[in-house]
């Protein structure tokens, strides 16, 4: 007996779109409106409603626990990781101007670097504490 | 044009806004809940137009994606009282019975 | 030209918003939860569909065009699937529907004042 | 009037920055600012009403809805205020994650208010106070919208030159985020990681026993049986 078949085909549905859609907001931030913060609470957010569709334990092959807290300080470390790259080209700090030949590539590339950092920490924040709010209190 | 689209629009965001505030049951709440986010949309589409930037039209993208999110995740907590049930492992566990 | 994309989204805009009030207006003064879905699927079907044409209308043959379809296309498919959810829920929460003879036989007794909802909020 | 509006909203847009497309037309301008305060003044209506019906709301599912519903009505003050960004951010976390999480919290702690343990005369008197004190601060800020408040007089312009000067990404939100103020967005990765980190370690109570297969659970066990023996 599967009461909410249709549930689950319709989120089978639209859960690629939100993993698209998020990244079209993390690549297309130079031109509209987006970057990684809120990239990262949209694919966050396809956790979520994976895991209340189809069950923690099913979302938990697809996120694992463990990468997901590794994902949280990583973002942080690409992050500064950046910044000393830019130091160790002999800029200041997050001065992105070493990364390529031309000041606008270099810098077109410094954000993109940034903003997946950004991008992993808030992602991985969402879906760690989604995880610990539903496991307390059981088991 | 857009003037009519955007009045007609707010109208019914204010009749859906006093439904959910008046609402007797909560699945009145959900209802009026989704119906804005739908308002919302397309006052976010309409006045992008009227005020001639139509290109901000990701924000009603995003809506219409998250949107659902929660209207399942209120859902669910209704129908198990728990967001973490699984109904695989109802399934499973009926079956050893 | 411009004039015949004018006349089209006005065609299209004008009944969408006559949709949309009217969908609101049933939200707003249905008796119960099921009917007022029926009067929200208005909004999310016939309302939206239009008034969204009218606007890709205008915008022509643009990535604004493109993004409304795809506004469009995502209220055509996921409204009914979050209306199913909706009524699942209420259906197994024990909201009963309003019949006509409830109401009939409620006027009889009490004046329409039991009109407003069949169940006060249920907890899980 | 009307032209002192069009000048207003054509200033704000010049100052708003190059993302926005200036309708060239000053009565387009006058009209589209016109549009606007009537969109804000029915959105903040509605937001307060719904602030309003939160307060007396004692069951919690019916608060968490409601919230939802005004982080909706946000995004759309927000994107009335040209706050792109902010809006998107508004968008994605109400509509999912803030409703999730209100959710998962009250499976911990039950869905009815209690009421109110005592008099509610000292928090009335402390609420009204504190939120005098801000509007009262709020005189002293420059008008809303005007050109020459001096937010617009030295940061914005340097950053709208330099941008323009060098071809920075037209986003210029985007730019300044993560280009010229990317020490500012460090520390708020820093800060959304600590938060994260806070949660975590405040749910999963100390060390971390949730991740690990039940092979892994029984061996810690196990270790703890033997060192306490």
């Amino acid at each position: 007996m599967r009461l909410d078949l249709i549930l689950r085909v319709g989120a089978k549905l639209i859960l690629p779109f939100i993993l698209l859609f998020a990244l079209y907001v993390q690549f297309h931030g130079d031109y509209g409106p987006g970057g990684g913060f809120q990239a990262g609470v949209i694919s966050a957010g396809m956790v979520i409603l994976f895991a209340i569709i189809f069950g923690v334990r099913a979302a938990k092959h697809v996120a694992p626990p463990r990468v997901v807290e590794m994902m949280v300080p990583g973002g942080v470390l690409i992050f500064a990781g950046t910044g000393v790259v830019s130091m160790l080209l002999g800029y200041n700090f997050l001065d992105y101007t070493g990364f390529a030949h031309e000041f606008l590539h270099a810098h077109e590339w410094g954000i993109l670097i940034v903003e997946i950092g950004v991008l992993v920490t808030v992602c991985g924040t969402m879906i760690a504490m989604f995880y610990a709010f539903v496991e307390r209190g059981r088991t | 044009m857009f003037y009519v689209a955007t009045g007609a629009v707010l109208a019914a965001l204010m009749l859906a806004v006093i439904r959910a505030i008046r609402g007797p049951t909560v699945f009145d709440r959900v209802l009026a809940s989704n119906t804005i986010g739908t308002l919302a949309i397309l006052l976010l589409a309409s006045y992008g137009f009227l005020t001639d930037r139509p290109e901000f039209l990701d924000i009603g993208l995003t809506y219409g994606l998250l949107n659902l999110i929660g209207t399942f995740a209120v859902l669910k907590f209704f129908r198990h009282g728990d967001l973490a049930h699984d109904i695989a492992e109802d399934q499973e566990k009926s079956r050893w019975k | 030209m411009e004039m015949i994309a004018d006349a089209i989204s006005w065609c299209l805009i004008v009944p969408g918003c006559f949709f949309l009030v009217t969908g609101a207006l049933g939200l707003l003064r249905m008796p119960d939860v099921y009917t007022r879905m029926h009067a929200a699927s208005v909004i999310e079907t016939l309302g939206a569909t239009l008034l969204v044409l009218g606007l890709i209308v205008q915008a022509g043959l643009t990535l604004v065009a493109l993004k409304l379809v795809f506004v469009l296309a995502l209220l055509f498919f996921f409204g009914p699937v979050a209306s199913h959810a909706l009524a699942q829920a209420a259906l197994h929460a024990d909201v009963k529907p309003v019949l006509a003879e409830d109401r009939r036989s409620r006027n009889l007794d009490s004046g329409p004042t039991g009109l407003a909802g069949s169940k006060e909020e249920p907890s899980p | 009037m009307i032209l002192a509006a069009a000048e207003r909203a054509q200033t704000a847009e010049q100052a708003a920055g190059a993302a926005a497309t200036v309708p060239k037309d000053p009565a387009m301008a006058a009209v589209t600012a016109n549009a606007e305060t009537f969109v804000m003044m029915i959105l903040l209506t509605l937001l307060a009403a719904i602030t309003l019906a939160i307060i007396r709301q004692r069951n919690m599912f019916g608060v968490v809805i409601l919230a939802s519903i005004y982080s909706f009505l946000m995004a759309s003050v927000m994107l009335a205020l040209d706050a792109v960004d902010v809006a998107m951010t508004e968008a994605s976390v109400g509509a999912g994650i803030s409703t999730v999480v209100l959710l998962t919290t009250l499976y911990l702690t039950g869905s009815v208010e209690y009421p109110r343990p005592r008099s509610v005369a000292i928090p009335l008197f402390v609420s009204l106070v504190v939120g005098a004190a801000l509007v009262w601060g709020t005189i002293g800020l420059p008008d809303f919208g005007i050109a020459d408040a001096p937010i617009h007089k030295h940061v914005a312009p340097t950053y709208i030159e330099y941008s323009k000067k060098h071809e920075m990404p037209p986003n210029m939100v985007t730019a300044v985020l993560a280009d010229f103020r990317g020490f500012d967005t460090l520390g708020e990765t820093t800060v959304v990681f600590t938060a994260g980190i806070g949660v975590l370690l405040l749910l999963q109570g100390g060390w971390r026993t949730s991740g690990n297969s039940r092979r892994d659970d029984e061996d810690n066990e196990l270790d703890i049986d033997g060192g306490e023996a």
